[in-house]
């Protein structure tokens, strides 16, 4: 919507440059749904090829040195470019409306969040490009990923483009803690706030707390590659052992902040669409904090091979197989939540209930992992890739495409076609189990992970073409996806304020996309569940906890976006050994920070008379 | 200190947390913080794990000369207690004693960042250098990280004293003096365990 | 030296005010000034047990750390509960990952 | 229905068909593989167990608690219940006590240090970007690819790598444990069966990971002595004196066979007689002489980043290469 004609001496854009310069989290969690999902295809485009590689023995589509890095590329595509974005998109798109807040608590640095993390994946998929890619592995692990075994530039990029996009994802983390802690609504305790909200607070805490690991594993890999350092060099007193370490004291922790907002999804979807309380609240947040807790103290379960010695193998395998309880205890919340509940089969809620027993499937595959005796028969064979697919992809995934489904009206103001999205569910769901279910099985026949090709008449060719097929079948879910995307485009804007009818949480009081400034009355919050209880007593409205006044907005800029293309001209300065580009970039960045703080953004605000025509995507 | 000067008479007693963004900024930056914990400690970790590793350089308890840390850690330790007094003063609303308190502050973080450089320097002299061996590669990240926190921490006050002699002492500039002073204390936080870990624990492992 | 400010703010301020004085900040920073001194003695002296060495650097490190960061960093003061959680998290995972340096190491 | 399909398919093939004997982890041929099928069958019967559980009560749910067209009631909303509550939080702990006890004794038992025991062969296994080098630290002697190992004793294996990180596994056998370069790895095996078992590097080392294979060669305690005197015993050299000579400058560089060469490639006494050349290339289907010849004239060809120069770089004429693959497809070892 156009901007429109106000007091204040502030510049609104429109167009592109509205969405360069937006620091509204709605935009925001736009732009991280169209990185994510660009990502997203990449990412599955590279897993298309991997698996049409391995549809039968000796094949020969690819080369064993593209096949690695293809691997290399989709897991960390995956991982930091798709799953994560996602997650920040709704994350951004709902949380500040389910606290009632008229926006985050750093709008600027929100911005910068994103550009950050899209300029580093950028650079990183650019290597393409540069004809030299990543292929040591999304786990790079030393002296594979070293100056000598990766003699070319394609550990850099990934080094870099992980170390620029890390960047934007710590600033989210802080950013989401702070305003979970700072920005609830009057009478939203903690132990009101929506399932969804509470994992987001905690998936947070562990990107703040694990983030910096990685930041400084990538930090030591670089100097070694750049800088003829020696963290990682075993000629020189170096230990590769320590990246391991490193990288998995940042690399567990990473799993829960992917799969815990998948929990928060669901619980929400999960309880709309039953029309019933999410079942035994409290221990689901319980649940939650301790699987966070425990994810900090489980990293070795990555290294039962490495020769840690058996102390540490039995220590680690214990801590692991704790995980259990707390996950065991979501799954029965949820079963029981649907337990004596009236269920509606949307395409949410399908892809929700779908979530339950595939992850429990990839939950108790986990404890057999645990396991570290018998890891020594698992760790690195096709049977974790089936684990770790059914954790993300049939956990994660789902639940994104739940959670999408489901916000997707509160986002853009339409609803998905169901019909479609049904579709979408069964081919992608069904994709899914035949792609990796038989993974499991080829791991413990004899199959490693990360092989470009295999010798026939091992036992392995059958398992691999229905793993293929079903690959392909996941492939179609996610085109039914997009084109259901496409149709609904054209559709008029017309859902309304609370279009599933049921809805529980503040995000359905206001209208289908939310107004600019959210919230045209800070609602007051009386209990869990706040808009249900509303409803339950008759009022089609919250009761606001502050007269209509003027709102202030904070006002866009571009300097974000300038920060980012600065660390990653910067980046491309470190790679290719031109130290002055390095510093100018760097300069950039820093001489932005510095114009930040010297101009102070007194934002503007939309005095009552315009909110009403403030609606807008 | 007893001159009361009041720029901004009707600033609260605690003007850095006089409004929701300021408060925001506070929580967030401490969160920051919590970041940089493990940030350092992550350093910490790898040099621990490789400080034995000293190839054909020289080892720590070879290298290190108590007397050049002892004064940096002095220097360091004083310019934390300066700052407090920054903050004090802020409190007050003494604005030309919390910008002097500030501007001891950075006279003493360049001091400190002068004598590293030296400290560097004659490190490398003695074939210590960055390439040397995984000791030295991690002494130099750990020490280095550390040290361009402090550079930081010195053009980061320096831009806010500028600001708040170009804007005034209000609860706008008030928050930037607050966490400027904040970050000042972790860095020297930090070094207490750079000075523990790193020097005086080498000189004890001989 | 703060009592007599005369400033129009509500007795509830003045009230908080008289706890901040320099004072507090003098007594914090003699108290790291020993601490410091007893933790370079220490290993000037150099005649004490390598491991009780250990310890004690690591127990003046840590009061040092504690005193600073309660007094000069106002961790003490109301309203800090988000930022001690903060803190003592990211400890908690530098703990678990020095023991692993350790560890591994000397195994 | 549609979601238990899939996994009971995979337990009735669990149940019968377990894979190739000397590859498959789920066919156990030695007591270390066994303990961990044993650990396996528990967790897979625990977990199978939950799986169950959950559907039943999933699928019930779903069934029993659908909302019907227009039905506008508003169930219940319960807050939770404490004994349920209590239940499912006690039994995953009982289960896991159940899968945690023997996991630890097998922790420790796997973990046994043979290092310094008389009575076990010890091999120290080197691994290369893409080979296997075994050398027999008892008795002197290395060989490459084919592990030959006695069935009665318990062969205690240390583990570097010698480039990059790889993993040694030998699935039918045991659980695989990394070689890390710089630091040494110790693990034992048992090979009860005669019988050639396949072994894989399972851990990215590069382009060829996948390529890594190696044979493990169980033979009787008899056999094996005989082995190791055979491969005690002076080198055969290319009768042809001038073959001989080429072959000394051209391949025992680094290459060796015997006393005589180097040691930076396979070690090659007695390379006709294995079962494969290259550890992909199997000398039953090609015949060993054949895959010589195509080994020698292009590695890379067969396996990409091998350090080996094809025989043009080497300077090596068709002939030379003829005869050289000759000569070692005629370099048996009597054992």
């Amino acid at each position: 919507m156009a901007a429109h004609a106000h007091g204040h001496k502030v510049k609104r854009y429109s167009g592109l440059m509205d969405w360069l310069t937006t620091v509204d989290h709605k935009k925001i969690g736009i732009l991280y749904l169209i990185a994510g999902l660009f990502f997203f295809l990449i990412g599955g485009l590279e897993a298309i090829i991997i698996r049409i590689q391995l549809i039968k023995p000796m094949n020969d589509v690819v080369s064993g040195s593209t096949f690695n890095e293809l691997i290399t590329m989709h897991g960390t595509t995956m991982i930091f470019l798709a799953a994560m974005p996602l997650l920040f998109a709704l994350m951004n798109a709902i949380i500040p409306l389910q606290i009632g807040a008229r926006d985050v608590a750093f709008p600027f640095l929100n911005s910068l969040g994103f550009w950050t993390f899209f300029l580093g994946g950028l650079l990183l998929n650019l290597s393409w490009f540069a004809g030299t890619v990543p292929d040591a592995g999304w786990t790079s692990y030393v002296p594979l990923a070293g100056p000598i075994y990766s003699s070319g530039h394609g550990v850099d990029f990934y080094v870099i483009g992980l170390q620029i996009a890390g960047i934007g994802t710590l600033l989210g983390g802080i950013n989401f803690m702070a305003t979970i802690i700072n920005m609830r609504a009057p009478g939203l305790t903690f132990m009101r706030l929506p399932m969804f909200t509470w994992t987001i607070f905690i998936t947070s805490a562990l990107i703040v707390f694990a983030f910096p690991a990685l930041t400084v594993g990538l930090v030591a890999i670089m100097f070694d590659r750049l800088f003829n350092a020696n963290f990682f060099d075993v000629a020189n007193g170096g230990n590769g052992v320590l990246w391991e370490h490193i990288f998995w004291v940042f690399g567990h922790p990473e799993v829960y902040i992917l799969i815990l907002p998948a929990f928060g999804v669901i619980s929400e979807v999960i309880s709309t669409f039953a029309r019933k309380r999410l079942f035994g609240y409290s221990s689901m947040v319980f649940a939650t904090v301790l699987i966070a807790f425990l994810g900090f103290m489980v990293w070795a379960h990555h290294m039962f091979t490495t020769g840690l010695g058996p102390v540490a193998n039995g220590l680690f395998s214990i801590a692991t197989m704790l995980i259990a309880v707390p996950t065991g205890i979501k799954i029965f919340n949820w079963l029981f939540t649907l337990w004596g509940g009236s269920i509606r089969f949307t395409t949410a809620s399908m892809f929700a209930i779908g979530f339950v027993p595939t992850f429990v499937m990839g939950g108790v595959t986990g404890v057999m992992l645990a396991s570290a005796p018998a890891d020594y028969q698992y760790h690195d064979t096709y049977f974790v890739v089936a684990h770790f697919h059914y954790v993300i992809v049939g956990g994660l995934v789902l639940g994104i495409f739940a959670g999408l489904h489901y916000w997707w009206p509160k986002m853009f103001g339409r609803m998905l076609n169901e019909t479609l999205g049904k579709l979408t569910f069964w081919t992608f769901f069904i994709g899914f189990h035949l792609t990796f279910f038989v993974q499991h099985f080829l791991g413990l026949l004899g199959m490693p992970r990360r092989v470009y090709t295999y010798l026939g008449g091992q036992g392995f060719d059958n398992m691999n073409l229905i793993s293929t097929v079903g690959a392909i079948l996941m492939g179609i879910g996610t085109i039914v996806f997009l084109l259901n995307i496409f149709i609904t485009w054209a559709k008029p804007r017309n859902a309304s304020n609370d279009p599933w009818e049921d809805g529980r949480s503040l995000e359905w009081t206001i209208s289908s996309p939310a107004p600019e400034y959210n919230f045209k009355q800070t609602p007051l919050v009386r209990g869990y569940d706040a808009w249900w209880k509303e409803k339950m007593e008759g009022n089609t409205a919250m009761t606001p906890a502050e007269p209509v006044g003027s709102i202030h907005m904070p006002s866009p800029s571009i300097l974000p976006l300038i920060m980012s293309i600065g660390l990653f001209v910067a980046g491309f300065g470190f790679m290719y050994d031109k130290l002055i580009v390095a510093g100018l970039g760097l300069a950039i960045t820093l001489g932005c920070m510095a114009i930040r703080s010297l101009f102070d953004d007194h934002g503007f605000h939309i005095e009552p008379e315009d909110q009403d025509e403030g609606v807008q995507a | 200190m007893s001159a009361h000067d009041h720029v901004e008479g009707q600033l609260p007693h605690e003007p850095e947390k006089a409004t929701l963004e300021a408060r925001n900024k506070i929580l967030g930056f401490w969160l920051f913080l919590g970041a940089e914990v493990v940030l350092f400690g992550t350093l910490f970790a790898a040099f621990l794990a490789l400080r034995h590793n000293i190839g054909d350089g020289p080892s720590a308890s070879e290298l290190f000369q108590l007397p050049m840390v002892f004064a940096a850690t002095m220097i360091l330790l004083t310019s934390s207690l300066t700052s407090v007094f920054a903050v004090q003063a802020m409190h007050q609303h003494n604005k030309k004693s919390m910008l002097t308190w500030l501007i001891i502050t950075i006279i003493l973080g360049l001091g400190f960042l002068g004598l590293e450089i030296y400290e560097f320097t004659e490190y490398v002299h003695e074939g210590h250098g960055f390439t040397t061996s995984a000791f030295s590669s991690s002494f130099y990240t750990l020490v280095g990280f550390h040290g361009a926190h402090v550079a930081f921490g010195v053009l980061w006050i320096a831009l806010v004293i500028g600001q708040v002699f170009k804007k005034g002492f209000n609860v706008v500039t008030a928050p930037k003096v607050y966490i400027s002073a904040i970050y000042w204390h972790f860095i020297d936080v930090v070094w207490v365990f750079i000075f523990t870990v790193v020097y005086l624990m080498g000189k004890v492992a001989g | 030296m703060s009592s007599n400010h005369n400033h129009a703010a509500s007795r509830e301020v003045s009230k908080r005010h008289k706890v901040e004085g320099p004072q507090k900040h003098i007594v914090g920073f003699i108290l790291s000034l020993a601490l410091t001194i007893i933790a370079f003695a220490a290993v000037a002296a150099g005649e004490i047990n390598e491991t009780f060495t250990y310890i004690i650097l690591v127990a003046m490190a840590v009061v040092q750390v504690i005193i600073q960061m309660a007094f000069w960093m106002h961790m003490k003061d109301r309203g800090h509960l988000f930022p001690i959680i903060g803190i003592i998290a990211g400890v908690f995972v530098v703990i678990t990952m020095v023991i692993m340096a350790l560890y591994w190491v000397w195994w | 229905m549609k979601r238990l399909l899939p996994l009971l398919t995979g337990l009735v093939l669990l149940l019968t068909a377990c894979g190739r004997e000397d590859l498959s982890a789920l066919n156990p041929q030695g007591p270390v593989a066994e303990k961990q099928f044993e650990l396996m069958k528990l967790s897979i019967g625990i977990m199978a167990l939950v799986i169950v559980v959950v559907f039943i009560i999933c699928i019930y749910v779903l069934i029993r608690f659908r909302r019907r067209k227009g039905d506008k009631t508003i169930p219940k909303q319960v807050e939770g219940n404490h004994t349920l509550e209590i239940i499912w939080t006690t039994i995953p702990l009982v289960l896991l006590l159940v899968l945690a006890v023997p996991t630890i004794n097998n922790v420790f038992g796997l973990a046994k240090d043979y290092s310094k025991d008389k009575n076990a062969v010890h091999v120290k296994v080197t691994a290369h970007q893409y080979w296997w080098e075994f050398e027999y630290t008892d008795y002197g002697i290395t060989t490459a690819q084919d592990l030959i190992v006695p069935t009665d004793k318990k062969i205690a294996f240390e583990l570097v790598a010698a480039d990059v990180k790889h993993s040694f596994w030998i699935p039918a056998i045991g659980g695989k444990m990394d070689t890390n370069p710089g630091s040494t790895n110790r693990m034992f095996l048992e090979f009860p069966k005669e019988g050639v078992f396949r072994g894989k590097c399972a851990e990215l080392c590069g382009p060829s990971h996948a390529l890594m294979d190696f044979k493990a060669k169980a033979v009787s305690p008899e056999s094996f002595d005989r082995w190791v005197a055979a491969m005690k015993a002076p080198a055969q050299m290319p009768a042809d004196p001038e073959l001989a000579e080429k072959f000394t400058s051209q391949c025992l560089s680094c290459h060796a066979v015997g006393e005589n060469g180097g040691n930076s490639a396979p070690n090659l006494t007695g390379v006709g007689g294995r079962e494969t050349v290259g550890g992909i290339l199997y000398n039953d289907e090609a015949g060993v002489e054949q895959n010589i010849h195509d080994w020698v004239i292009d590695p890379q060809k067969y396996k990409k980043g091998a350090m080996m120069p094809t025989a043009e770089d080497n300077s090596l004429t068709p002939e030379e290469v003829s005869g050289i693959a000759k000569y070692l497809a005629e370099y048996k070892l009597d054992y």
